[in-house]
């Protein structure tokens, strides 16, 4: 059923009772065409993309536990295409595209809200890594400004400009487009608009093996649920990356921390846009619920535990509050982590493997939700033609051989 | 106005000191003790708050913190406005103001409320579903221009504080061999048990008074005596004993690893208006050997039609308020109960007068002592009931309901008492990653195994009988001591009269609510979710309790389900079908309660925030009126403006100067590392991409240490001071990284070398002296050392002393010019700039910044690591690789320079750009194209790294990373701005004196 | 030529440092220290040389009159010695070592010293160490690099309520001015 | 905050003293020159980041400054070992005191 106002109106007249199932749950068949392991949005993503525009319709998506339970339901949901190297632009920039139209395109409102994203400059160094982004972006067509302090207040009143403080803002670059959207409703969309062309979505599903042929080739998984047959198997596992990857005996150039996110108590709106400061570490935004949503740091060891230590709590809230004294009074009201897959360059990994049939999409640490539509889109055009989506191309896993690094840490850019 | 609901009674009171507070504007009357909930209740206000999203009229349920409903924002001057305050927590205190939220334009009459005529339209997802089109207003358009405003504005709770906080918070380590959390009945018990043991205990609380459910305790005795008089001797005992701390207003509101348990503690507001340097609030962060929770239990609401209504609220709630603070909750109430404990408010409440008309027990007998003693005293009990419907909106007028005997009736009332049974606090055990089990005879998850070193006692361990309770937390309390290492004595008997056994409960919905579309059982308050929202959530295929929970926001509201999520659990199950331990929980995350944003960010802010590192010639440039940047955590002169000039032309001057005559420019901030060792020049050869055996003592080298991954990481002069000694200079920001990654090597690589390192970043304050009068300015000070061009050559390093104290000095130059740099003893630091200022000064000289120092430096194109290079540059693109030791067999980053990529032809390499306009100066980060109007979306060349009005050259300058760009030298290529492109002519980098002749001068 | 006016200066000379029984706090009079490095015969061989037995492991803070030598790590110590010459100190101990491979370290500028008493100096340094000050957990005597918050500190218990903290120098005022505020929230004993 | 306990000091110290330095055991090859660009970059880049028992490098940077190795379990975050640095991996990780 069409989601609309209008059947939102209709179905309250009879108490909400006709609407259906969002996505079937059938039992796996034997066999597919294709198998994505991980149900988070970026497999969801990849599953719609294959069904409605490659035609692949016969899919299953296993998810071990339930749909957007990784990190796609737990992170701060940021989303800019602002990232420094054309690779990484291109990219970015294609996600972005497609979040403008998601909404309508999947008939589900994932409250794609561009509501600016503003990234702070507090001292020279700052000031010259961020121009270079907002001239970079510039060429590649991708919006990002360059805000005085003053602009920077007008943008988001509660900040603290005082020239005095110990780190003051000395100017922003603002990526307009920029914003958030609804965590949850991204996985639950893109699971309801696959399920809708033909895919199986299969939770509580845990892979535990990949199959290979005698050729070495991919013939299938092992899951919790019996063995499932595939040609071509598409890991999108975030966290889980190197586990499941190391069921096919392929290494991983990854690892895989705690980031921890909280949020406060709801208040009434008090900030209208996003803001990060990469130099004192503090990345915030307001739900359209009202809690003010905020991004930690990554814990300092490999933890697949989903929590980390108080300690990073603490840093994070110091420097939120320097930056918005008003805040200092909110209170925390949950506290949680995820488990993100970082590679060495802190660019993700898509693309083909040395198995054949196998087909990798992680590596996004903690900044891929925003990557989620054109991540999809973009692994969905390489598992089908077996060849790497022309924007995939630069992300193969091969650039750890020949060093071709898309290094965005070193460029100093902000993750999230 | 007068407090109606007062009755005489309440031990948490100080009736001599009345207390007035307004509410809403409204001026109302209390007492010292009460809280904001039983003061607005003895003056019969009913309706607190108004819902999320409903807006339907809301008043207290609960008498603690696990309060849904009662959230107020709270004032006390300027700065100080704190919204979401649950008013049975907060402490009234004279003159306090409070104010209902989300309400517009009043509580009484809110217009919101239209949302409840609408309800069915809000159910369970609905924004999901609509607020998307049209779209050929644009994609997304109207949801960013028309709905998302508006549901952001109806969002929200409270509105939020705009004023910076005035108050301070302070945050501790402390540690601790047993720590209890929970000072009720288990708790204490466990905290004197431990104590007896000798152990250093800590009992924390987060009510006011300690005592738990024991505060309300009318009836029991423990140990022979009232069990009130039993808990002031308990306290009375353990708060002289000394190994023994007890915190009150202290909840542990998260469990970490090894028993790292953060508890935050708040200061009672008269202390603070007495005492306003006193922090609001503390955070202890609790490192235990041993840990007993002793957090009780929390008493579940029923499910039932309009069970929100205000005046519906928790049975042992309404007891506290009446024994803790003399208020009776109604004048004529009926308890509705599925639990033998609600008989006990019941029984209370009548002997304080109130007409209790009927006990309506859910289950199918009522025979229990307690229920025994009811009817003994002359309460209606019937059984089997069900709420049908409640009358009355803004508070409760009457219940309909069925029960045996007497059948389906209407009974009027001003308040009903509910109890679902209750519900183990088992937040901190399941944090500490514990696993829970769930019991089905006591329809209650309780605590597995600890996987902490920790230990449940009481009702939070589903242990609910009194004896049973203090029983276990003696036992608790020993066996944590022991395992801390104590001696416990033996265990105590405790005996306890008065308390007979209650049991029952109930979980979820009742049949005749399940299924029911039009009811509107509420689940969760706060967040307005009813069992019709968590069927449609599963009738739409979010199964899942977390797919639930996150359809339906069930258990998502400040109070995080404390009363809501069994209930939920319950409902999706039997919807589905399937068990209570099938379905499973969500998880339990900290804090568990809200914790105040200021506790954890504790004393950090202005000043304290970040160290900010000054050198030891700080003072006086601040008072030269020099600009500061911020280079890490340092602050560093940047430019010395006199009177009336700006940056541009300070730095004009500045660079002129040195270039005719000399400046002097503090470099202590640069990183130093001594390397010390038979192997430390081997160390060096493999830790820098240089060669370093062959340097002579007494001569310097630049060295450039590349990453592993063969790029450029840092650079640095590095002098031989003996033939096992070496000065190592840094970057300012990569001092620690360098020293790092030296120490990593050493210790886990080359653990062959023997050397030893040593930061004397701050050993030393570092005077560079630049310029041709370089040498006359400092040789008045200089001893010990023959300054001349043959015996102290262009980079070498010699220690002597320097106005009469210890000096390492160097003969380097960043700026192209002759040259020293002059170590001395921090300390000595400012005295000696003094001495060689005033003597530059004689010869015209000044002081000068960063910012020179970059234009200097640039203008000899000299890189800076982090502006020329970002981490993915190598020496080969810089046109470094001359530096390179060619003859070493390896070095850190060596092997990597083979891998395709750094080895790749077209790389971006380091030229000079001169625009054709010599007084345009190019942006910084421009990037660099082949035309003057690239296609958006095509390639850059390159970008700028550094550009600069040179005042040496009278023109501008820059530098930039230009693909081939060695090649490319005299092509004319574009730097684009926004404003447009700008031309320029690719040159080599270096702009000044090429042949280094004044470096040698 | 020393002129009279190069006396040494530390960054707390104009801070006003509390004072009083709960709490004090008190910048101590320059020193000459040390970084040394070495192995068992270059420790024994030092300590005969410094005249204080360089402690073998965490925890002993060996000391004999103003001089006191720490044991930072398992080749590591912190040497002080309190009003003496940095020169003199260091021409002592390398005579004592000429044989035997080791590294001293001037660092006697590096670092600035704090001393912490009064009731209250254990609970103030718990605002940013993380360690178990309690005293049977640190006891008198006992020495070790670690944290107060931000900033790399060495801590050394000097006595139930009085420690000594070594903090390079730039980290030092702000390290009075936080544990003043420290000081400031602690409850009362 | 784990509690880490340090090999050198003889102590369990809080993790704030102390710095993750990745997976331990993955060795340089000590003729870098001799080894292909598949080993090297294998060294460079690639790791086990295993579900479970991970051995793995820390520093006690504000401590005795020491490498050391501890086995710890990436579920449970439990450390089972610690042993110096040089020093062979436990072939059976004893549970450490808890
Ligand atoms: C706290 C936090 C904040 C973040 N903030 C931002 C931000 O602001 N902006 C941004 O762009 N990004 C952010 N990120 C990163 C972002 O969340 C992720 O990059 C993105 O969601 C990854 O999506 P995914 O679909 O690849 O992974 P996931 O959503 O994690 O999905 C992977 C799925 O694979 C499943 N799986 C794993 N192993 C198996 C198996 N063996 N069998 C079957 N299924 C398996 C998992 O259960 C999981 O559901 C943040 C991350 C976190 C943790
Ligand atoms: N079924 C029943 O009849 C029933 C149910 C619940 C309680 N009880 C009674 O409760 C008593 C059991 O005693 P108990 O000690 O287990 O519970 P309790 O309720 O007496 O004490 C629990 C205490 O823990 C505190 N607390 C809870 N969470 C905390 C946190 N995170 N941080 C700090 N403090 C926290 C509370 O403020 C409270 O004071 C017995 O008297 C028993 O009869 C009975
Ligand atoms: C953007 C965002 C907003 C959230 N808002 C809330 C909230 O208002 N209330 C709440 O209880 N949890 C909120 N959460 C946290 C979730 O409850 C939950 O902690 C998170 O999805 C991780 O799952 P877990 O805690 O079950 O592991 C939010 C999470 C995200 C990502
Ligand atoms: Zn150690």
């Amino acid at each position: 059923m069409r989601f609309s106002f209008l059947n939102v109106v209709r179905q309250a007249l009879s108490n909400n009772e006709g609407w259906p199932e969002q996505w079937a749950s059938p039992e796996p068949k034997a066999a597919y065409d294709v198998v994505i392991v991980g149900g988070g949005g970026h497999g969801l993503a990849t599953a719609y993309y294959l069904a409605s525009q490659l035609g692949v319709a016969n899919v299953a998506v296993l998810e071990k536990g339930w749909l957007g339970g990784g990190n796609t339901g737990r992170n701060t949901t940021i989303l800019r295409s602002n990232y420094l190297w054309e690779e990484s632009a291109a990219l970015y920039e294609h996600a972005l595209k497609l979040w403008e139209g998601l909404s309508a395109e999947l008939n589900y409102n994932v409250m794609y809200s561009a509501r600016g994203v503003m990234m702070l400059a507090h001292n020279v160094h700052d000031v010259q890594v961020i121009r270079r982004h907002v001239h970079a972006n510039r060429l590649a067509g991708v919006d990002n400004a360059w805000l005085t302090p003053d602009e920077v207040k007008a943008f988001c009143p509660i900040l603290n400009i005082s020239p005095d403080i110990r780190y003051p803002i000395v100017g922003a670059a603002l990526q307009r487009r920029g914003g958030t959207a609804r965590h949850d409703a991204v996985a639950w969309g893109y699971a309801r608009g696959a399920s809708a062309r033909g895919v199986d979505i299969i939770q509580n599903c845990e892979v535990t093996g990949i199959r290979r042929d005698a050729a070495g080739a991919v013939a299938g998984v092992e899951t919790t649920r019996g063995p499932i047959a595939a040609r071509k198997v598409g890991v999108v596992a975030a966290g889980h990356s190197s586990v499941v990857m190391a069921m096919a005996g392929v290494r991983m150039p990854l690892d895989s921390y705690p980031l921890q996110a909280l949020v406060s108590e709801p208040v009434k709106p008090m900030m209208p846009c996003v803001v990060m400061s990469n130099t004192i570490h503090a990345y915030m935004s307001q739900s359209d619920k009202g809690e003010m949503v905020i991004g930690a740091g990554t814990d300092a060891y490999n933890s697949y535990s989903q929590t980390g230590g108080l300690h990073i709590a603490n840093h994070t809230l110091e420097a939120i509050c320097e930056l918005f004294p008003a805040v200092r009074r909110l209170r925390m009201l949950r506290n949680w982590g995820g488990i993100v897959d970082v590679t060495p360059d802190r660019s993700p990994i898509i693309g083909l493997t040395a198995v054949p049939g196998l087909y990798v999409n992680c590596g996004w640490g903690t900044g891929g939700f925003k990557a989620t539509p054109g991540s999809g889109h973009v692994f969905a055009h390489t598992i089908a033609r077996g060849e790497p989506h022309r924007l995939a191309a630069p992300f193969a896993l091969d650039r750890f051989r020949s060093g071709r690094l898309i290094d965005e840490a070193a460029a100093a850019a902000v993750a999230h | 106005m007068s407090q109606a609901f007062r009755v005489p009674g309440g031990v948490a009171l100080d009736r001599a000191r009345p207390i007035s507070f307004t509410f809403d504007g409204v001026a109302y009357a209390g007492y010292e003790g009460d809280t904001l909930a039983s003061a607005l209740l003895a003056n019969g206000v009913r309706i607190v708050g108004r819902s999320y999203k409903y807006h339907r009229p809301r008043g207290i349920v609960s008498a603690g913190p696990e309060e849904p409903n009662a959230l107020v924002g709270v004032a006390r001057g300027p700065g100080r406005f704190t919204p979401n305050l649950r008013a049975t927590e907060v402490e009234l205190t004279d003159g306090l103001v409070a104010t209902s939220q989300n309400r517009w334009p009043s509580l009484r009459f809110d217009i919101g409320a239209i949302s409840d005529l609408l309800a069915p339209l809000f159910g369970a997802g609905f924004y999901y579903k609509t607020f998307m089109g049209p779209n050929w207003l644009g994609p997304n358009w109207a949801w960013k221009r028309v709905y998302e405003p508006v549901v952001r504005r109806a969002a929200g709770l409270g509105t939020a504080p705009t004023a910076p906080d005035p108050d301070r918070y302070a945050r501790y380590f402390d540690h601790c061999d047993v720590l209890v959390v929970g000072a009720g009945a288990a708790g204490l018990a466990a905290a004197r048990a431990a104590a007896d043991s000798g152990a250093d205990v800590v009992l924390c609380d987060e009510a006011a008074a300690p005592g738990g459910s024991l505060l309300a305790e009318t009836r029991a005795t423990i140990e022979g005596r009232p069990a009130r008089d039993w808990l002031a001797e308990t306290l009375q005992a353990l708060g002289a004993a000394a190994n023994v701390r007890i915190l009150t207003r202290t909840q542990a509101f998260g469990c970490y690893a090894q028993n790292f348990v953060g508890l935050s503690e708040r200061l009672p507001e008269p202390a603070l208006i007495a005492d306003p340097t006193l922090p609001r609030e503390r955070l202890w962060q609790m490192r235990a050997r041993e840990v007993v929770l002793a957090a009780g239990a929390i008493e579940r609401p029923l499910v039932f039609a309009d069970n929100d209504r205000p005046g519906i609220l928790l049975a042992e709630s309404a007891r506290r308020y009446l024994n803790l603070y003399g208020v009776k909750v109604g004048e004529r109430v009926v308890v509705v109960t599925a639990h033998d404990s609600a008989y006990r408010a019941a029984l209370d409440l009548a002997s304080a007068g109130v007409a209790v008309a009927l006990i309506a027990d859910l289950r199918d007998e009522a025979s229990g002592p307690l229920p025994q003693a009811a009817r003994a005293a002359g309460i209606e009990v019937a059984v089997k009931a069900s709420v049908h419907a409640i009358r009355g909106r803004g508070r409760i007028e009457a219940v309909r309901l069925a029960a045996h005997p007497g059948g389906m009736r209407t009974l009027a009332c001003d308040a009903l008492l509910m109890s679902g049974g209750w519900t183990p606090s088992v937040h901190l055990f399941s944090q500490a990653r514990g696993k829970l089990a769930f019991d089905a005879g006591l329809e209650a998850f309780r605590p597995g195994p600890p996987v902490a070193r920790q230990r449940s006692a009481g009702a939070c361990n589903a242990t609910f009988g009194l004896q049973e309770a203090l029983a276990e937390g003696d036992a608790a309390g020993r066996a944590a001591a022991e395992a801390a290492g104590r001696s416990p004595p033996d265990p105590r008997a405790i005996p306890v009269e008065g308390a007979p056994p209650a049991a029952g409960g109930t979980l979820g919905a009742p049949l005749h609510v399940l299924g029911d579309r039009h009811a509107r059982a509420f689940v969760d308050f706060q967040n307005d979710v009813c069992v019709k929202d968590v069927e449609l959530a599963i009738q739409e295929g979010y199964r899942s309790i977390e797919h639930v929970k996150r359809y339906t926001t069930t258990g998502m509201a400040t109070d995080q389900g404390k009363l809501s999520n069994m209930n939920a659990l319950a409902i999706a199950a039997a919807v589905r079908r399937t068990s209570i331990p099938e379905v499973g929980l969500t998880t339990f995350r900290p804090p568990y309660m809200p914790v105040t944003f200021g506790a954890f960010a504790g004393p950090a802010r202005d000043d304290l925030f970040d160290p900010a590192r000054r050198t030891p010639i700080h003072a006086w440039a601040a008072e030269r009126g020099a600009a500061f940047e911020d280079v890490g955590q340092w602050k560093r002169a940047w430019y010395f403006p006199r009177r009336g000039e700006g940056m541009r032309a300070a730095v004009a001057r500045e660079g002129r100067t040195v270039r005719a005559g000399v400046g002097l420019f503090d470099a202590s901030t640069l990183g130093k590392i001594e390397v010390v060792g038979r192997d430390a020049a081997l160390f060096l050869e493999r830790m820098y991409a240089n060669a370093f055996k062959k340097l002579e003592v007494g001569r310097c080298r630049y060295g450039l240490m590349l990453t592993e991954t063969g790029y450029l990481m840092d650079d640095g002069v590095i002098g031989r001071l003996a033939p096992d000694r070496f000065h190592v200079t840094t970057t300012t920001g990569g001092a620690a990284r360098v020293l790092a990654q030296m120490e990593d090597y050493l210790q886990t690589e080359f653990t062959d070398l023997e050397v030893w390192l040593t930061s004397t970043t701050e050993q030393w304050a570092t005077i560079a002296v630049q310029g041709p009068r370089a040498r006359d300015t400092i040789a008045p000070f200089v001893e010990g050392l023959d300054l001349s061009n043959a015996a102290f050559p262009h980079m070498s390093v010699r220690d002597g002393k320097a106005c009469g104290v210890p000096a390492r000095v160097m003969r380097v130059s960043f700026s192209g010019e002759l040259g020293y740099e002059i170590n001395v003893g921090s300390a000595y630091g400012l005295d000696v700039w003094k001495a060689l200022f005033a003597e530059a000064e004689k010869h015209g000289g000044c002081a000068y910044g960063t910012e020179t120092m970059h234009v200097l430096r640039a203008e000899k194109g000299y890189v800076i690591v982090g502006q020329e290079t970002d981490g993915t540059v190598t020496l080969a693109d810089l046109g470094l690789d001359w530096a390179i030791g060619k003859a070493k067999a390896d070095f850190v980053g060596k092997r990597s320079l083979r891998l395709a990529e750094p080895a790749r032809e077209g790389r971006k390499q380091l030229v000079g750009l001169l625009t054709e306009d010599p007084t345009v100066v190019l942006e910084e980060g421009a990037q660099v194209t082949a035309t003057a109007t690239p296609p958006t979306g095509s390639s850059a060349l390159g970008h700028i790294t550094s550009s600069y009005p040179s005042a040496t050259l009278g023109r501008s300058i820059a530098l930039a990373l230009v693909a081939g760009g060695r090649a490319r030298v005299g092509e004319k290529l574009f730097a684009s701005t926004a404003a447009g492109a700008v031309a320029a002519i690719v040159t080599a980098p270096c702009f000044f004196d090429p042949d280094g002749k004044r470096l040698h001068g | 030529m020393a002129d009279p006016w190069l006396t040494p200066r530390s960054p707390l000379d104009d801070l006003s440092l509390p004072v009083g029984d709960k709490f004090a706090l008190a910048d101590m009079p320059p020193a000459a220290r040390f970084v040394f490095r070495g192995a068992e015969a270059a420790r024994a061989a030092c300590s005969t040389a410094f005249g204080v037995a360089l402690p073998k492991a965490l925890g002993a803070a060996g000391s004999a009159g103003e001089r006191a030598a720490l044991w930072l790590g398992p080749d590591e110590w912190l040497l002080l010695a309190e009003g003496e010459s940095a020169e003199t100190v260091a021409a002592a101990i390398e005579a004592g070592l000429a044989d035997v491979s080791h590294a001293l370290v001037d660092v006697s500028h590096r670092q600035v010293a704090l001393e912490v008493t009064g009731r209250d100096a254990a609970r103030v340094l718990s605002a940013g160490c993380p360690l178990d000050l309690r005293t049977k957990s640190f006891p008198v005597g006992m020495a070790t690099r670690t944290l107060f918050d931000k900033v790399d500190i060495t801590l050394w218990r000097r006595g139930e309520t009085d420690f000594r903290i070594e903090v390079w120098r730039s980290f030092s005022p702000w390290l009075a001015a936080a544990l003043t505020e420290a000081a400031r929230g602690a409850p009362a004993a | 905050m784990l509690l880490i306990p340090c090999p050198y000091c003889g102590m369990e110290r809080p993790e704030i003293e102390f710095r993750h330095g990745g997976e331990a055991h993955v060795v340089r090859p000590p003729d870098p020159s001799a080894v292909t660009d598949e080993a090297w970059t294998d060294y460079l880049y690639f790791r086990s980041n295993p579900k479970g028992v991970y051995a793995e490098r820390w520093r006690h940077v504000s401590g005795c400054g020491r490498f050391f190795n501890v086995v710890r379990d990436t579920v449970s975050d439990r450390i089972l070992a610690s042993y110096r640095a040089g020093e062979p991996r436990p072939a059976a990780p004893v549970e450490a005191r808890r």
